[in-house]
């Protein structure tokens, strides 16, 4: 398949790609220091290692828009729906009201908790949505919800592969139940590529939690995990108070859900981009629209009705002739 | 109107969705109680009133049988219908053997199984929602509370056959939503649904878990607000005071809404059904949009109408 | 629905209906002696108690034309398919070739390890189809295959509900890979039910293992399962063997795969036809086929079509004045 | 021919058969240690040589990844296709990691989840079987063993996409069916197809552990043996000596027949390739008939020629 260019000014895009995490926010300085080995790296050497400690590997938060910049051919992709907007539904207020939150979040950089982009990796054509931890931590509410259905319904359109990334802590609770309701939204979603016969991979990053986790996160076709991420739909704390229960500091992360049966791979970043085009060009369906090839056989079919009909041939004693030279009764297909 | 860019004013969108939601925190915390009243009607007692021949099935045909969620199958109005609540105890031993209707992925397995047996009996499913929530322990993650969540609703979605679901209670979160994905959803008058239990929220939001009446409060979770914002498609009425005054009249109410209903889903080609419904749940929410010409555009929980202003 | 008198010659058959189970057999008088409470009983006392112990409620075997005769309206059923009979593809011998082994169960009086009949149980009409343990352990051979298909056909064609009564070993060793083909085969009975929207009711009585519990008996629609039944594919001792694991004694046992999640009650024999009768009454379709109520309000096509694209109605001022008449918008189907 | 009555001599019905079963002990039991040769090739030997590109997906999406199952997704003559195979172990570590290719409920469960997948993306279904049988333990019959079966087999019924079955070694009892229902089920030539083990037979009929060369024998379990009687489709030739002498050779003779059948199955509509599917696992078996009058019928696997004589 060609390699085609794709005309998009990123220029805006580029002025938000640095979002920093909140973890990095806290640091006085450029510097970003490793929680798991300690070690102090500046924050461009981290982002061109794609905000993986070079020391030890633990997977640091990565934004929405570096992660699309991350994973898209060239840094290149174009980005959906930047004109949806959180309301307040519920004029709901709780340390302080929900618009004031969504502004200091919009400040940032970020439009929503979920971008959403046409991009190739490897060459191959796709629809990415990614969430951003650092809006409001990466919570589900309508936009999140509205702009992730879209994304899936362009997929099936374009029948390209959807791609999401997630990290996020849920429902967006100051959207209330509308907010609970965007897990259905996404399911809706899903049913658009699966009605498609799109493929749909999910990257679970750090960390997937609650109504995300018991939405379309966990339905993936196929399921990429990052190291270390927390995958849980209750979190270890929530945990600990409900049941009492103490739980192994590798409660919920990714290494242990594959042990679960929840997750097809652990996917350390630096691979990822690799590994997605590597599964796109697995997935990919045939040039031919299905079907094209059973017209191209279709000329055998009276053929292939006798076969099915015919009973078993009364060849015992040619068989062990025909197993030797490859020539089995039935033909192609085996006895009918 | 002002057009609002980022950063911007929010614009008031009750208009759009049917008014305010309604905000007395008086009105809303009494609301809260009656859904949780505990003499309230739970599942056993709607079905039994509704459809005295009914079979309970067990088991998710996996390792267990969660008591948190019932399901079966009953004679309703002439017909096999498919029930499936989350049932909490009425008393102390009740209660922690149904596990305050908080239920493991187990139990929304063995609500799939039942759904798919309602789909090859071409029999209606109708589920009734009661819950604080999806039960929250190490073995639920374990066993992929998630992904039993998602995989309910996933099947709901799909099913062919007319399907009503019916906030009886308190629903809360996931868990809740796990069987509220039907043609219907619909709340009794004095039923709550919510995003999270007042509990949860307070210790999140607040970090103080006797916030608890000032976070039920802030969500308005009540009927009338869900049926604003199209979460509901109607409200069921409950008896004067309540539900709990009287089970049979609360259960006479149900059913007269269920079964007109039932009639009208019946009506509908399964396909074209299953379409609606999905749709049903496409729509639901709101947001703002911001054309780059720095208009901005309302769009409400319907977009059949025009939304823009 | 009127009660239709079958009319069918059963004095035959009545000649097979006691076919007495091998444990019963080893006593040398006319005596049974319960292995639970060692209370000793006459095999007709035995009998009028459906094979239970009245002391204890021990459920002792039963054959498959007695079991026919309990669950039946009137002890009358009309018995399907005699004609089958075990075939020796293998020519199989182990400690004495199969036809030998085929001759004395034959011999006993019953044609196979599964009976299956026409029947009425509480004046509904249905295609039951019995394992009998006393046939070479109930075992799963060609004929119990065949049998099998062909009763869930008839189920599906005649739209009445299809019940099975287990009691087997597994598949028949004697008849090789040809034995293991019918689990096969009964999946592809329950297709048939499955396109017909017919149910399958599946009752596990003592015991229900191997290649019988691997295959339909496990995916009925309603499985109910004596008290004290074994239900396992491996044996306790086989797994012990295996495993080395020392198991609890009531291991696989009916009440204990009730807690697992494989049964849904836990049925006392004597309780049976009546819990039958009364899940066929539930189960029963409506008169009229699908479709025609969809054709009867089909009147309000229209209608219905303008509710779909109708949007919200404009009705919060006057919705609690509806809500309190029981009146709301959307009209009966509630909103759109 | 003389007709049989009840306890009547039996028929012989191997001519029906199109022979009778080839009962030489010595041919057989060799048959049966090449199929469980330590050097034979495994699931994945042959899917490094048949598609290098391959995913392999892990999980069974409830609690668990059975190793004793491989299972993924490959890119295989221009077109996605999903493998799932019964992995042995090559050394003493990996027997016991892929617990000797015994896999439990979360094998077959795991099995089910990446057929689902194909059934989503139209990607056909290899299977390759090779296992002494489902694991025998106290947790797998907890975890309902007997039906990740039933329903193993029920999902292959009705997959849309062709499948193909292959036992590429020891197919064994329930355990090896359960990834056996298929539009086609091939052979390789020195496989195996049972309904037992050889040591289970032993200890179950001769009631004697030492008998398993004799029982194995019994059985007669060779891929001709299977195809004379219905149960393969057909038997795909082995490299000279055995597939273990050459893994190359032998994965491009079974890569010759998967294409060339793939081609073949692509051409049938989804629905009737269904029907055909069923229509294959319907008909096979050998039973007499006996009617009224007393004259003996054979009807062997196939009844789509004549039968009676
Ligand atoms: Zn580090
Ligand atoms: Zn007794």
């Amino acid at each position: 398949m060609a390699r085609r260019q794709i005309q998009v000014s990123i220029d805006r895009l580029r002025g938000h790609r640095d979002t920093p995490t909140p973890r990095a926010q806290k640091l006085p300085s450029d510097d970003r220091a490793c929680p798991k080995c300690s070690s102090h790296y500046r924050s461009e050497e981290m982002r061109r290692n794609l905000n993986v400690c070079p020391a030890c590997g633990h997977h640091f938060a990565v934004g929405g828009r570096e992660r699309l910049q991350q994973l898209s051919d060239d840094g290149v992709y174009d980005e959906l729906w930047t004109e949806l907007r959180a309301a307040d539904p519920l004029r709901f207020v709780d340390l302080q009201p929900y618009p004031k939150r969504v502004e200091a979040a919009e400040a940032k950089g970020a439009s929503e908790a979920l971008v959403c982009a046409d991009a190739r990796i490897g060459g191959r054509p796709c629809v990415i949505a990614v969430m951003d931890f650092a809006f409001l931590g990466g919570s589900m509410g309508s936009v999140v919800g509205e702009k992730f259905a879209r994304a899936c319904e362009r997929a099936a359109e374009r029948r390209v592969p959807f791609i999401t990334v997630t990290a996020s802590g849920g429902a967006r609770m100051q959207e209330g139940v509308l907010a609970l309701m965007q897990m259905a939204k996404t399911i809706v979603g899903f049913e658009a590529l699966a009605d498609a016969g799109v493929p749909s991979i999910v990257v679970l990053a750090h960390p997937t939690t609650g109504g995300v986790w018991a939405s379309f996160s966990s339905i993936g076709d196929v399921t990429y995990a990052e190291p270390g991420a927390l995958i849980a739909f209750s979190g270890p704390r929530v945990i600990e108070q409900t049941t009492r229960e103490k739980l192994p500091d590798d409660f919920g992360m990714a290494e242990r859900q594959l042990e679960n049966g929840h997750v097809d791979a652990v996917v350390d970043r630096r691979q990822l981009a690799g590994r997605l085009a590597r599964l796109m060009g697995i997935l990919e369906l045939p040039e031919a629209p299905p079907g094209s090839l059973a017209l191209q056989l279709a000329q055998n079919g009276t053929e292939r009705a006798a076969r099915v009909a015919q009973a078993l041939p009364h060849l015992s004693r040619r068989l062990r002739d025909r197993i030797s030279r490859g020539d089995h009764p039935g033909g192609e297909g085996g006895r009918p | 109107m002002k057009p609002s860019g980022i950063g911007g004013r929010f614009r008031r969108i009750t208009h759009r969705l049917g008014g305010a939601p309604d905000g007395d925190a008086g009105d809303i915390w009494k609301a809260i109680q009656l859904a949780r009243h505990a003499e309230r009607p739970y599942p056993l007692d709607y079905i039994q009133r509704l459809m005295p021949d009914f079979e309970e099935l067990h088991g998710d045909r996996l390792r267990g049988d969660d008591h948190a969620i019932v399901a079966g199958i009953g004679r309703y109005h002439g017909q096999p219908v498919v029930v499936i609540g989350q049932q909490k105890g009425r008393d102390a031993e009740e209660r922690v053997f149904r596990n305050f209707a908080m239920s493991g992925p187990g139990g929304y397995r063995k609500a799939m199984r039942v759904m798919a047996l309602a789909d090859k009996l071409g029999a209606p499913v109708i589920t009734l929602i009661d819950t604080p929530g999806a039960f929250a322990g190490a073995e639920a993650e374990i066993n992929g509370q998630g992904g039993a969540i998602a995989t309910s609703m996933q099947t709901m979605m799909r099913l062919n056959v007319p399907t009503i679901a019916v906030v009886i209670g308190e629903g809360s979160s996931g868990g809740a939503l796990a069987l509220g994905i039907a043609d219907r959803v619909v709340m009794l008058e004095n039923s709550t649904y919510s995003v999270i239990s007042p509990e949860g929220a307070a210790a999140i939001l607040w970090r103080d878990a006797a916030k608890a009446q000032l976070a039920a409060t802030a969500f308005k979770p009540t009927a009338a607000n869900c049926y604003r914002w199209g979460v509901a498609d109607a409200v069921v009425p409950e008896p004067e005071g309540g539900a709990h005054t009287d089970h049979d009249a609360a259960a006479r109410l149900l059913d007269g809404y269920l079964s007109r209903t039932l009639r009208t889903l019946e009506a509908i080609p399964p396909g074209e059904r299953r379409l609606q419904r999905r749709e049903r749940f496409r729509r639901i929410g709101a947001h703002r949009e911001l054309p780059t010409g720095g208009t901005a555009i309302v769009v409400g929980v319907d977009d059949g109408q025009s939304g823009r202003s």
